[in-house]
C-alpha cells in the first residue's frame, strides 16, 4: 500500500538515532524532542507570568488568570479543527494516507482541547456571570463543535476498514467549519434579538495592558508548540497503527495461502 | 467557592488533562513501536 | 442527474406507498411526542403555548432521525446496495433523490404535526405564509443533511446509534432558526421571521451542495 | 486481443478477512468459465471484484479494458451480476423492481417486458411484492433484470440454485445465446455436471487463490 508522502513528518531529520532503534522505540525524533523541551522549559515561565508577574485586572480581578489558560485552549482547539478541515479537503483531493492521518490526529487533539475550552470557559462564566453556562455564540458553537468531533471519532471507530474510515471521516471533517460558522451566526442573531445582549458583550471590554497582552501571546505560542509536538506524535501513532494493521493482514493472507497450497 | 479556588481548579483540570493525554499518546506510540521494525519508522 | 433524482425519489416514495411506514409509524410517533410534551408541560400554565414552535421542531427532528433510518433500511436488503452500484445512476442524483423523497415524507409529518399543535396546543396558525416559507427550506435542509449523515452510517453495525450523534449537532441551527421564525409568525410579527427563513435557505443550499459533491465518495468505497 | 478479465496476484480484504490471497485469472471474450471450489474458497469474492464492488488491495486487475483500481465505476455499469440474493427491493413488486433497475441502467422498457415474459414473470407474479415470491421466482426476476441489460460480462453466482428444472434449462439457453452473441460469462457453481454440460472451462479456487486452471496451467 502506498503511503504517499508519509515520510515528510520526519524526513528532514531522519538520521542515526541509534538509541531508539536498539533500545526503546518511541514516536519521538530529534525534531519532536526539541519541541518538547521548548514546551517544558516554557512551562515555569507560563506559570510565573500568569500568576505572579501580571497584576489582577481592573474589571475582572483575579479571574483574568483563568483566561491565560482558556485563550490558548481555544486557539489550539480551533487551529486543530481547522487542520482537520483542510486535511479532509486535501484527502478528498489526493486520497493519501498522509492526509487521512493528519486529519484524524488533529481531530483527536482538537476534541481534547475543545473539551478543555468548554471546562475553563464554564468556570470563567461561573466567576464572571455567576452561571456556568450562558447561551453565548462562542460557547454554544464550541459545544456543538465538540459534539461533532465526538461523532467524528465514533464514526472512525465504527468503520470496518481503512478505506471507509478515511472516506467517511473526511466528510465529517469537511462539515466541521461550515457547521461552526452556521451555528455561531445563528446563535449570535438569536442573542442579539434579546435585550440583554449587551450584558455579556461587556465582558471582554477591559483594558489590555502590555504585560497581560504579552502573557496571552506567550501562552498561546506555547500552546501552539504543544499542538505541533502532539500532532507529530499522534500522526506517528496513527502511522504505526496502520503498519501494524497491514502486518496483521499480510500475515493473515499468508496463513490462508499456506493452508490452500499443500 | 472563591475566585482563586475557581481559577486554580481551572488550571489544574487543564494541566492534568493535557498531561494525561500526552502520556496516553506517548504510551500508545511506545507499544505500537515495539510491533513495527525500525526501518518502517522513518522519523528515526 | 435530475432524471436520476426523480427516479430514485419515485422508487423511495413507491416503497413508502406500499409499506406506509412513514404514515403508519413515524407520523403517529411524532403525534405521540406532542402528547407527551403536553403531559410534561401542563397545558394550563401557558408554558405549552410559549414553547409550541420549539416543541414542533424538536419533534420534526426526532421524526427525521427515524425517517433517515427508514430511508436507508429500505436498501439494507441483501444485494440491494450492490445492485444499485451496478447501475449507471449518478451519485449526485441518488443523493438528491433520497433527499427529495425524505423531504416529501417530512412535509407530510409536519402537516400532521401542524394539525396536532392547533388541536392539542391551541396554536393559532397566523402568518401562514411565513410558516410555509420556513417549513420548506427547513425541511430541505433537514432532508439534505439527513441523507448525507445517513449514508455515512450505512453498513456500520452501530448505525442506529451513530446516526443521531452525527445528524443532530448538524441540525442544531435548523432547530434554532425554524423555531424563531415560527415564533415570529405566531406572534404576528413576520418581519422578524424572514431573516431566519433566509438562514434556513442558506443551510439547505450548503448541505444540498455538500451532499451532491460528497455522496459518491462514501458510496464508492473501492 | 486483450482478455476481458485479467487478474494478477489479486488480494482482497473484506473487513480484515483475506477473502482473496493472490488470484491469477484470465478470461477471454466470449468465453464461458466456471469457478469451482469449496464453500469459502473465494468464488463469490472473485465475481464481486470483477464487478468492481470489492476494492483490490494489491495486485493488478483489469476488466473490460478498464483498470479496476482506478476506474471501478466504468466497469460497474457494463457488467451484470446475479448475486445469491438477487438484490431486489422486497417491498416493491417484481415489475416495479424490473422497471426501476432498467431505467437506472438506461435500458429500453420494451426489453424489460420481453425479458419478464421470457422468464414467466407475468400476471400475479409480476404484481406481487418480491418478499412474497419464492426463492426461485426471485431468481427469475433477477435474471430477467440481468438479461434486459445485455451486459458485456455476466457474473453469475450459483445461478441454478433455487430454480426448477424448467428454469435451469432456460438459464442455460440464455447463457449459451449470450456467449454466442459475444458476451463473456463467468459462473460460480457447485453443480459440476451442469457447468460441464454447458461446456465451461473450469477454474478451481481454494483458500482465496486459483489452484487449478489458472493462466500458468493453461
Amino acid at each position: 500500500m502506498s503511503i504517499g508522502n508519509g515520510q515528510s513528518a520526519g524526513t528532514p531529520l531522519a538520521t542515526q538515532d541509534t538509541r531508539s532503534v536498539t533500545g526503546h522505540p518511541t514516536t519521538g525524533s530529534p525534531a519532536t524532542r526539541v519541541l518538547g523541551i521548548i514546551v517544558l522549559l516554557c512551562l515555569p515561565l507560563v506559570l510565573w507570568l500568569s500568576f505572579v508577574a501580571t497584576p489582577p485586572d481592573a474589571v475582572q480581578g483575579e479571574s483574568v488568570r483563568l483566561l491565560y489558560v482558556h485563550v490558548p485552549s481555544v486557539t489550539v482547539a480551533y487551529v486543530a479543527c481547522f487542520v482537520t478541515f483542510v486535511a479532509s479537503i486535501m484527502w478528498l483531493w489526493k486520497r493519501s494516507e498522509w492526509w487521512d492521518l493528519v486529519g484524524s490526529s488533529a481531530a483527536e487533539i482538537g476534541s481534547v482541547f475543545t473539551a478543555l475550552t468548554l471546562v475553563s470557559g464554564m468556570i470563567w462564566g461561573q466567576i464572571t456571570w455567576g452561571t456556568a453556562w450562558e447561551w453565548d455564540p462562542r460557547l454554544t458553537s464550541t459545544l456543538f463543535l465538540f459534539l461533532l468531533l465526538v461523532g467524528y471519532q465514533a464514526l472512525r471507530a465504527a468503520s470496518p476498514d481503512r478505506s471507509s474510515r478515511s472516506r467517511r471521516s473526511a466528510v465529517i471533517g469537511l462539515l466541521l467549519v461550515p457547521n461552526i460558522l452556521i451555528v455561531n451566526r445563528s446563535v449570535q442573531w438569536w442573542r442579539s434579538l434579546h435585550q440583554d445582549a449587551t450584558l455579556f458583550r461587556t465582558d471582554l471590554d477591559f483594558r489590555i495592558e502590555g504585560l497581560m497582552l504579552f502573557t496571552w501571546m506567550f501562552t498561546t505560542a506555547v500552546g501552539m508548540v504543544l499542538l505541533v509536538w502532539l500532532l507529530f506524535h499522534r500522526f506517528r501513532v496513527g502511522w504505526l497503527a496502520n503498519r501494524v494493521e497491514e502486518r496483521q493482514l499480510s500475515e493473515a493472507v499468508a496463513a490462508r495461502r499456506a493452508e490452500a497450497t499443500p | 467557592m472563591s475566585t482563586w479556588a475557581w481559577v486554580i481548579t481551572g488550571w489544574i483540570i487543564t494541566v492534568v488533562v493535557v498531561v494525561a493525554y500526552v502520556g496516553l499518546v506517548l504510551q500508545r506510540g511506545r507499544s505500537l513501536s515495539r510491533q513495527v521494525p525500525p526501518e518502517e519508522q522513518r522519523w528515526m | 442527474m435530475l432524471r436520476d433524482a426523480m427516479l430514485v425519489a419515485g422508487k423511495d416514495l413507491r416503497v413508502e406507498a406500499r409499506t406506509r411506514v412513514g404514515l403508519g409509524q413515524v407520523a403517529p410517533f411524532a403525534v405521540l411526542v406532542l402528547v407527551l410534551f403536553g403531559f410534561a408541560l401542563d397545558p394550563d400554565r401557558g408554558i405549552l403555548e410559549a414553547a409550541t414552535p420549539g416543541l414542533f421542531w424538536i419533534t420534526v427532528l426526532f421524526a427525521s432521525v427515524l425517517g433517515v433510518q427508514r430511508a436507508y433500511a429500505v436498501e439494507s436488503g441483501a444485494g440491494v446496495r450492490d445492485a444499485l452500484r451496478l447501475t449507471s445512476l449518478s451519485p449526485g442524483g441518488m443523493f438528491l433523490g433520497k433527499a427529495l423523497a425524505l423531504a416529501v415524507q417530512l412535509l407530510a409529518v409536519e402537516l400532521v404535526l401542524g394539525v396536532g399543535v392547533i388541536v392539542l396546543y391551541g396554536a393559532d396558525p397566523a402568518g401562514w405564509i411565513l410558516l410555509v416559507g420556513t417549513a420548506l427550506p427547513a425541511t430541505a435542509g433537514i432532508a439534505a443533511a439527513g441523507s448525507l449523515s445517513g449514508v455515512l452510517a450505512v453498513g456500520l453495525r452501530v448505525r442506529e446509534t451513530l446516526l443521531p450523534l452525527l445528524l443532530l449537532p448538524v441540525l442544531a441551527p435548523v432547530l434554532l432558526a425554524a423555531t424563531r421564525a415560527f415564533e415570529a409568525a405566531l406572534d404576528g410579527s413576520p418581519a422578524d421571521g424572514w431573516p431566519w427563513a433566509g438562514l434556513l435557505a442558506l443551510f439547505a443550499v450548503v448541505y444540498v451542495g455538500c451532499g451532491i459533491g460528497l455522496y459518491g465518495t462514501v458510496l464508492e468505497e473501492s | 486481443m486483450a482478455p476481458v478479465i485479467h487478474l494478477r496476484d489479486v488480494v482482497a480484504l473484506l473487513g480484515g478477512f483475506p477473502a482473496l490471497t493472490g488470484v491469477d485469472l484470465d478470461v477471454d471474450a466470449a468465453e464461458l468459465v466456471a469457478l469451482v471450489g469449496a464453500n469459502g474458497a473465494g468464488k463469490t469474492t472473485v465475481l464481486r471484484v470483477c464487478a468492481g464492488l470489492v476494492p483490490v488491495d494489491s495486485g493488478t486487475a483489469s476488466v473490460l479494458g478498464e483498470d479496476l483500481t482506478r476506474n471501478g465505476r466504468a466497469v460497474r455499469s457494463r457488467v451484470g451480476l446475479l448475486g445469491p440474493s438477487g438484490g431486489l427491493y422486497d417491498e416493491l413488486t417484481a415489475m416495479d423492481n424490473l422497471r426501476f433497475f432498467a431505467r437506472a441502467a438506461r435500458v429500453d422498457p420494451a426489453d424489460v417486458d420481453r425479458a419478464a415474459e421470457r422468464f414467466g414473470i407475468t400476471g400475479r407474479v409480476a404484481d406481487s411484492p418480491v418478499v412474497r415470491l419464492s426463492t426461485g421466482q426471485r431468481r427469475r426476476v433477477a435474471l430477467a433484470s440481468l438479461v434486459a441489460r445485455r451486459p458485456q460480462l455476466w457474473l453469475l453466482d450459483e445461478p441454478h440454485g433455487g430454480l426448477d428444472a424448467e428454469g435451469r434449462d432456460l438459464l442455460d439457453a440464455v447463457v449459451l445465446s449470450a456467449v454466442a452473441s459475444g458476451a463473456t460469462v463467468v459462473i460460480a457453481s457447485h453443480d459440476l455436471d451442469r457447468t460441464s454440460a454447458l461446456g465451461c472451462r473450469h477454474v478451481t479456487l481454494a483458500g482465496g487463490s486459483v489452484v487449478e486452471g489458472g493462466p500458468d496451467a493453461a
